[in-house]
């Protein structure tokens, strides 16, 4: 399983900070597929991804106990 | 007092805290970028801010910020705190403190820090304004990202 | 506390102090610049430095600088203190700090704010070394006076 | 009489902070070659000069009870 963070507008959509997704071996772009269709969020298509607290990009293959998350538009300071 | 040098925090940011990691016989100059709550944006009222944050990874982001200023300056040192949680109007949101022996380069790499903290850390805010609430997306005023995101060399 | 908004000091200067007499609710940004007393300078060590000033005319200077300020940038408000006596190292000499709604304009008018101090601003360092001490002259290190001192349009 | 203020280094190798000069109705060139001949102040020439705390050139005339300040180049910040 990977964990996903919620942050922001992605939290209250979904109504949770984090879900487990089962998304060993497949891209970053799997899940949000999925979260797309079971949380409709649909404008994951403007966020980043961190995995494991790193930015990368949708083609990131995921391993058991990856934490991935969506990052929308940043706007501190 | 904070041991950290860059930190998210959901408590009041004494200046003095963030100043006094930077201060050393090296330096001659400090600047200091204060973000604040501001009351009106085109003309409209915000009431209060909330702050989120990816705590974890935002202070790494903002320990990453300090090492590419010493990349870019190598005699700056340079110490960071932002603020989440619900904020009022003339809060301190962020808190940027560079040293450095010449004034020049504490400006420059000031202005750098906070054009960075608009970019790369997972910080978001939400206006609550009279007639609703929104959570805020890129601000950088400085620059469009074609693709609606920063390009990977921007992170 | 401090009620003036320019002012020379004998005594240690809060960074809250000056900062808190520019906070308001329709700036979003503070810049602060934070003179501090350098160890070193060209491979000499300094001891301590000695800072005098001619009261009256400085505090007057410092407040048209902050005029100065306002015509340039109408939003703008901006505080400045100036320590004199004598001061160890990474002492605070200078704070200066300016608000405005938007980022870009603190830093521009906080640099505007030092540059104008270094030139009009009648106080006076004497550093004091291990083999000697000397009252030191113009530091703009940006400008050059052809004539060995500044231009009217300058003053 | 005009009273003549004296800073940083014409204040220590004159050994005061302040002279009066009998110098109503000159112009502010007048002082400086006073101070210069009678303080030895040979550096006055890369001094500004301020009547009355504003800036102001040698060509001023003084009046009497104004107030003028020698200012060595200054080195605040």
């Amino acid at each position: 399983m990977v964990k996903v963070l919620l942050f922001a507008q992605f939290q209250e959509a979904a109504g949770t900070e984090s879900v487990d997704v089962d998304a060993v071996g497949q891209p970053v772009s799997h899940v949000k597929s999925v979260l797309k269709e079971n949380y409709g969020l649909l404008d994951l298509d403007n966020a980043t991804v961190a995995v494991n607290q790193e930015y990368t990009d949708m083609d990131t293959e995921l391993k058991e106990g990856d934490t991935v998350a969506f990052i929308p538009p940043v706007s501190g300071g | 007092m904070e041991s950290k040098q860059f930190w998210i925090t959901e408590k009041f940011i004494s200046i003095d805290d963030v100043v006094k990691n930077v201060v050393r016989p090296e330096a001659g100059a400090i600047n200091t970028f204060i973000g604040t709550v501001r009351e009106f944006t085109k003309g409209k009222r915000t009431l209060y801010l909330k702050y989120d944050a990816y705590v974890p990874m935002a202070e790494k982001k903002l320990a990453q910020i300090g090492d590419e200023i010493r990349g870019k300056w190598p005699e700056a040192r340079c110490s960071i705190a932002h603020r989440i949680g619900e904020l009022s109007i003339s809060d301190i949101a962020v808190v940027i403190a560079v040293s450095t022996p010449h004034r020049a380069d504490s400006y420059d790499a000031s202005r750098y820090a906070i054009e960075r903290i608009k970019e790369i850390v997972p910080i978001w805010k939400k206006e609550h304004w009279e007639d609703g609430e929104q959570w805020i997306g890129d601000q950088l005023e400085s620059k469009a990202y074609p693709s609606g995101h920063p390009e990977q060399e921007d992170l």
